[in-house]
């Protein structure tokens, strides 16, 4: 029998997985995009498992609104990742430390 | 108008300040309108000083207005008769300095003018301002000139001075307004009024002292402190120096006067030991650094650091007379000395400033090795400069002197240890300002300092008028002394009812 | 009488004035007139006043100009108190000052800055006057530095000449020295006596319970006070060891040296004591002190003279020595004596140094003895002056100098103690020292040949110059007899130590039996055999002697001392500046915790790389953190 | 072992096997790739949980939609594939912190026990995408509304962002073209010169 805690595991496993990738990754950026996407499933698939077994509807509106928000994020994220690689001719992420203090 | 007199002192220059920030075109046109505008301030510190009653104790000319009064802040103006003497000081030299100032020649000429513009009205509102945040806004806004004049007019390592300069003193003020903050949180009053009622334990006085106590030491500024002045006066421009010397130091006097000794006077009672000890070192040792100073307006600087030794010495010997003695004569001597130190040392430290000043305008140098003779090319400037070296090591008949020997009885009737330290500085002011003296004005002319000329007929003025004042106030004491008495006896009043 | 007495100071502060700022407008010859005739009018009113007080016994003129300074109980007036004393030592002041001003109308009619001159000694002979009418301490010592400021603006008065400007210096600082323990002693003598006001301090000193006086290490609070005080006189009256700037102080014109460092200013510190007897007569350690160092300087500095060549100097010396009687006398609390011997010191110094000058300007501004001599025919007058001014120092029989020194001599050896008759000695030693440097000086200059080369060219100076010389001989010889008014002065409100007088005639034959004559004769035996007939004995070239003499000649290293003591100053100061205000204070603390935040910053700055996935880490790695506690807890 | 355990056992694998993959393989079209089978998975397992809508709404926007859009850009930037070992510190800094906060939910999990949650299928009458609708267009009306906007936003955002410099856009400029002349065009360099 599957129960919810079988469910609640895999996504667990899921979310873990793409923290690891985001600090794996040190090469493209496109890779952390597609993991935080991984990460942003992970954590739909909780919403749906707790509106699943406690029955109740609006958990999986509010996967409906964050699939709507993801879209958007990785839109404007690939637009950003476009311009950055015009600007730099590379997607690797330990190139880029504007940021240094 | 009378009524609001103080406001109009504190308002009109700084609007006039802002107001001169966008008209850049004529100079001529900005000169006239800079002195007539200090002039006005002046003529109106005179009506001040005229219509103040000297033989009432009370604050005069007061302006109470609601301001933010759900954090008990007002905007609460009032003066007795050290600040009406302060501001008077202020205003005289603030106009001897414009006048200066139109003699110059000068990059973003109104921005410099709004500078001193805008200080002169924040210095008078620190004077007046009988609300303690209404002090401190106006004790921080004073920096933001004086941060500009020696940032942007100053020589060549003016951004280290200046910084050095800002945050030394900033420093010093946040402890300040901690100290104001506590007190506020006890009464929920920030009047000065009121603090003259508190009744704080020995050791919150304690604590307060010390915080207040450092942020008017490093303004004044006192022995461990007072590296931050030599900087700021040699990268200052000549008439910031002059500022510098002349108020704004005097604006750390008036905040232990004001706001430390009456308010918190077991505080300071019970660690006024550190005090003398500090203004002892403050006469004695940075009299003698001064003594090898190559720079002439650094050793100045340390000579206005001593002299403002003698200010605070006679500011904390007054407990210890008041335990030797249990009256309050001695005390209003030793305050009456210190507060005429103040005044004395504003005129004398400023016009050897601007003696100075006047000397690197016309060689491009500070350096005492650099000149030598200069009697025999500019005598004018130079019997001035030898009259204000001699009132600066407080020659008798000159105002310097009264103010030290005032202090110096005081400390004598504390400790023979106090009287003698106290007194070397006959030797050792003599010491720098004669050698001094002796190795600029006097002397064969040296090679290639000919073809400057003496004082013009404005600088005659200015000096003339500084060189006046020094000796009536030395000659003619008695005016200031009773003037200031009733005030003096007021506060001294307020240190002995909580001691 | 009153209102007159305002008068003078204020003639004296116009004439300084006038001169002073109005220079451009004002000829040279208008402006020594109009100081001359100013200070001839306060000469005329000081002479009026002073007449109209000796005709009443014990008249007192007290009254206050205005008040300096009064908070509560503390007030100080500026005023006058004149008295006999006072009065007596403002007309000599005046009356060598204004002989002074005609002189240089002469002596410095060449000098460009000539107004500036007498501008500067209308400003001497105020302050002086200020010094002397003075009612209170606090006036006393305003005049008493600025009389030293003025000898400091006159002895720098040639500022180009480095020797001018560092004897200048150093005769300030000397003073300065002197004046910080004159001023601890007036605040001691406030505290004690809670006034600054001569009247009101010996009235509280009579109230006052001499056994409930403070004992500090056994000396009594007011011999303390009094020794502070009288180290202030030191320096003002060139005693040992703080002598060192007057000769020194020769840098000046002549005509000043004349004024300033011989009549008047050196004086101020004599007229102190004097004034201040009451409080002395109850300081008998310092007292002893004072003897002691009077007669030391008496002595000691004498002999340097004798082997000194710039004429000039020689005199200074003299004064020094002659200034040492003057405070020997003090010593035994015989200040009517001492005041006696200042003023007859005054007329002949002045006429000395006067002569001097005339000379030296005859020779074109040359000051070496050596180079002169012979000069009797080409200067009569002068030299006649020159020798009446001599005959007075060495004592010689009915001149001044006889009844002055006989005077301090007689009553030194009348106190009859231990240490008296030890200074007596030294006194009467000093007396023979002061007969052979004398007349060596007017052997040298006088007789002989000319050393300098063309004696025909010498002459005469005009008779503004001779006139003074003239006068001050006059005054020189005579005034000698006025020894009954100084013998009967009282000082002040007390009376008068009684002093050994039976009458002019006693006196003199006294005087001329007693050992003081001995020494003339011997001193001019001496002078004669060496300086005149120049004979060399061999006795002086032995080596003992010679060592001696060299030790003289370095006048007792006293200026290297000083010397050093500056150094030392100078290398405090250069250390303290560098070393303990740059390194420690500012290098150390002030940018000191600066830099230590730079670091620490500098590190938190290393953590933050700009990386994104140290950032991801470092969030994660704190939710984990942050998650791991809260479950902790849950748990 | 029923079916369903069979199917949430296999799915569950691929998912977990393949977002594995999905981070350690250097090329960015593979990972494209995986995250599709990832997707298609993962609807599947939402399928088995009754959210049909969703589940379909998964691969229709996520499938067809962002990750073509990835795939897109990836072709259009062509990205060199560079192999370069990551270095073994960050490995196992980040296995090991993924490991602590496996372990952290995991305790979490168990410590709440959600094996006693029953589900009750109540709502098998309606359809899933009805409720769904029902809630969206009652209560949720405005957040739906604020969605949409974001979502123009987005639109926008990504326009703008890619049009901002406007010097690198090649574009014609028929004033400057015909201002060209052949001199300015061409440089004769001479041997000597080189």
């Amino acid at each position: 029998m599957i129960t919810m805690t079988h469910y609640l595991v895999f996504s667990a496993l899921l979310f873990c997985i793409s923290v690891a990738g985001i600090f794996i990754n040190r090469k493209n950026i496109l890779l952390l995009l597609m993991s935080i996407e991984l990460m942003l499933l992970s954590v739909n698939t909780n919403f749906i498992i707790f509106s699943h077994y406690s029955n109740d509807i609006t958990g999986q509106v509010f996967v409906f609104f964050i699939l709507a928000v993801a879209a958007a994020e990785s839109a404007i994220g690939l637009a950003i990742i476009v311009s950055l690689f015009r600007a730099r001719n590379s997607l690797e992420i330990n190139l880029i430390n504007k940021l240094k203090g | 108008m009378i009524n609001n007199i103080l406001s109009l002192l504190i308002w009109l220059p700084i609007i006039a300040g802002l107001f001169i920030l966008f008209y850049k075109k004529d100079d001529k046109i900005l000169n006239i309108f800079n002195i007539s505008i200090n002039l006005i301030v002046f003529i109106l510190s005179i009506l001040l000083l005229n219509n103040y009653d000297q033989n009432s104790s009370n604050f005069q000319f007061v302006e109470n207005i609601d301001w933010i009064p759900s954090l008990n802040i007002y905007y609460f103006l009032g003066v007795d008769a050290i600040s009406v003497l302060l501001i008077f000081l202020n205003t005289i030299i603030f106009l001897l300095v414009s006048l200066y100032n139109s003699t110059l020649n000068l990059k973003k000429r109104n921005q410099y003018y709004s500078s001193f513009l805008l200080a002169n009205g924040l210095t008078i509102g620190v004077f007046s301002a009988l609300d303690a945040i209404l002090f401190y806004i106006f004790f921080e806004a004073l920096l933001i000139p004086m941060f500009l004049i020696i940032g942007i007019w100053g020589g060549v390592n003016r951004i280290y001075a200046s910084i050095k300069f800002f945050v030394y003193t900033f420093l010093g003020s946040i402890l300040l307004l901690i100290a104001f903050l506590y007190i506020n949180s006890s009464i929920s009053s920030f009047s000065v009024l009121s603090f003259y009622d508190t009744s704080f334990s020995i050791v919150e006085q304690e604590w307060l002292f010390i915080a207040m106590a450092i942020a008017f030491a490093i303004k004044i500024p006192m022995f461990p402190f007072h590296t931050w002045l030599p900087d700021a006066h040699v990268e200052a421009p000549t008439s910031g120096s002059v500022v510098l010397a002349a108020i704004l130091l005097k604006v750390g006097a008036y905040g232990f006067i004001r706001y430390v000794l009456p308010v918190v006077p077991l505080g300071a009672s019970s660690l006024d030991i550190f005090f003398i000890i500090l203004s002892l070192i403050a006469i004695v040792y940075v009299g003698l650094v001064a003594i090898t100073q190559d720079d002439m307006k650094k050793l100045i600087a340390y000579s206005s650091i001593s002299h403002m030794g003698f200010v605070t010495l006679g500011f904390f010997l007054i407990f210890k007379l008041f335990d030797n003695t249990n009256t309050n004569s001695d005390i209003v001597v030793s305050l009456s000395g210190s507060m005429y130190q103040i005044i004395s040392h504003g005129f004398v430290s400023a016009a050897l400033f601007i003696c100075v000043g006047s000397i690197y305008d016309r060689y491009k140098t500070k350096k005492i090795s650099d000149l030598s003779g200069l009697l025999n090319q500019m005598p004018v400037y130079s019997w001035f400069f030898v009259f204000f070296a001699l009132a600066n090591c407080g020659l008798p008949g000159t105002s310097s002197f009264v103010g030290e020997l005032l202090i110096i009885l005081a400390s004598f009737k504390t400790s023979f240890i106090y009287a003698f330290l106290a007194s070397s500085t006959l030797i050792i002011s003599a010491v720098y300002s004669l050698w001094l003296v002796k190795r600029v004005i006097y002397g064969e002319l040296k090679a290639g300092l000919e073809n400057s000329i003496d004082a013009n007929f404005l600088e005659k003025t200015i000096l003339f008028v500084l060189a006046l004042i020094i000796l009536i106030l030395g000659i003619y004491p008695d005016y200031l002394m009773s003037y200031m008495n009733m005030t003096l006896q007021n506060i001294t009043n307020n240190i002995i009812i909580k001691i | 009488m009153e209102k007159l007495i305002m008068y003078i100071p204020i003639l004296l502060l116009i004439s300084s004035v006038t001169t002073g700022l109005l220079s451009k407008r004002l000829s040279n010859v208008h402006a020594g007139i109009i100081s001359s005739s100013l200070v001839f009018v306060s000469l005329i009113l000081s002479l009026f006043i002073c007449f109209n007080i000796f005709s009443e016994e014990s008249n007192i003129l007290y009254d206050d100009f205005y008040q300096w300074i009064s908070i509560d109980s503390l007030s100080i007036g500026m005023g006058f108190l004149i008295d006999k004393l006072s009065a007596m030592m403002t007309v000599v002041v005046l009356l060598i000052s204004f002989l002074v001003h005609v002189y240089s109308i002469g002596y410095m009619r060449d000098e460009k800055d000539f107004k500036r001159f007498f501008s500067y000694i209308g400003l001497f002979t105020f302050s002086m006057i200020l010094l002397v009418i003075s009612n209170n301490l606090i006036q006393l010592f305003i005049g008493w530095e600025g009389v030293g400021l003025v000898s400091y603006l006159l002895i720098g008065f040639f500022y180009k000449k480095e020797s001018a400007i560092k004897a200048n210096l150093k005769a300030f600082l000397i003073n300065r020295i002197g004046d910080m323990f004159f001023i601890i002693g007036i605040i001691m003598v406030f505290t004690l006596l809670d006034s600054f006001d001569y009247k009101t301090i010996f009235l509280n000193l009579e109230a006052f319970d001499i056994d409930k006086l403070d004992y500090i290490y056994g000396f009594s609070y007011l011999d303390i006070a009094c020794f502070f005080l009288f180290i202030g006189a030191m320096a003002k009256s060139a005693q040992i060891p703080l002598h060192v700037w007057l000769p020194d102080s020769m840098e000046g014109p002549t005509p000043i040296s004349a004024l300033i460092h011989a009549a008047t200013m050196v004086t101020a510190g004599i007229f102190m004591v004097a004034r201040l007897s009451p409080i002395y007569n109850f300081a008998d350690v310092t007292t002893d002190f004072i003897l002691i160092i009077g007669a030391l300087t008496a002595l000691f500095i004498g002999v340097i003279a004798i082997f000194e060549n710039d004429i000039k100097k020689v005199i200074a010396y003299s004064t020094i020595s002659q200034l040492g009687y003057m405070v020997a006398a003090l010593g035994i609390n015989a200040y009517t004596v001492s005041f006696f011997h200042l003023y007859t010191h005054a007329f002949f110094k002045a006429l000395l140094f006067l002569c001097a000058g005339s000379v030296i300007m005859s020779l074109h501004h040359k000051q070496d003895i050596t180079k002169m001599g012979g000069l009797r025919e080409k200067l009569p007058i002068t030299f006649y002056c020159f020798l009446i001014g001599t005959l007075c120092i060495i004592g010689f029989p009915f001149t001044s100098g006889f009844f002055s020194k006989d005077l301090i001599l007689e009553v030194m050896l009348y106190e009859n103690t231990n240490i008296s008759f030890f200074a007596y000695s030294l006194l009467l030693l000093g007396a023979l020292v002061t007969t052979v440097y004398s007349l060596r000086l007017i052997f040298i200059v006088f007789y002989g040949n000319y050393r300098g080369g063309d004696l025909n060219k010498i002459h005469e100076e005009s008779y503004v110059i001779l006139t003074p010389l003239i006068i001050l001989s006059f005054l020189s010889l005579v005034s000698g007899f006025a020894i009954k008014i100084f013998v009967d002065l009282p000082i002040f409100m007390f009376g008068i130590k009684d002093i050994h007088y039976e009458g002019l005639i006693p006196f003199i034959t006294h005087g001329i039996l007693s050992p003081a004559s001995v020494t003339l004769i011997i001193g001019f035996l001496i002078a004669k055999y060496l300086y005149l007939d120049n004979k060399k004995i061999s006795l002086l070239s032995s080596k003992f002697l010679v060592m001696i003499s060299n030790f003289i000649k370095t006048k007792y290293k006293f200026d290297e001392f000083f010397l050093s003591c500056s150094d030392l100053m100078k290398s405090i100061s250069y250390h303290a500046a560098t070393k303990f205000d740059i390194k420690i204070i500012d290098s150390f603390v002030v940018n000191g915790l600066p830099r230590r935040i730079n670091r620490l910053s500098s590190f938190f700055r290393s953590i933050s790389s700009g990386y994104l996935y140290h950032y991801a880490f470092l969030i994660v790695f704190s939710l984990v953190v942050i998650f791991g506690i809260i479950l902790a807890r849950v748990l | 072992m029923d079916i369903i355990s069979i199917l949430f056992y296999l799915v569950t694998s691929v998912v977990i096997l393949s977002s594995i993959a999905l981070i350690a393989v250097n090329n960015t079209v593979h990972a494209a790739l995986l995250l599709v089978l990832i997707f298609f998975n993962t609807a599947i397992l939402w399928l088995m949980m009754n959210a049909e809508f969703l589940a379909i709404v998964l691969v229709l926007v996520y499938v067809g939609a962002v990750l073509v859009l990835f795939l897109f850009v990836i072709m259009l930037l062509d990205i060199q594939v560079q192999k370069t070992v990551s270095k073994k510190l960050y490995l196992i800094f980040s296995v090991v912190i993924s490991i602590i906060m496996f372990a952290e939910l995991y305790m979490v999990i168990f410590y709440h026990d959600f094996e006693n949650t029953v589900v009750e299928n109540l709502s098998q009458d309606t359809s899933n995408t009805y409720e769904i609708g029902l809630l969206l267009f009652t209560e949720h009306i405005f957040s739906f509304e604020v969605t949409a906007f974001i979502l123009l936003v987005a639109i926008i955002a990504a326009i703008a962002i890619n049009m901002s410099d406007r010097e690198r856009a090649l574009r014609q400029d028929p004033a400057k073209q015909i201002l060209e002349t052949k001199k300015s065009r061409l440089k004769i360099i001479k041997d000597n010169e080189i």
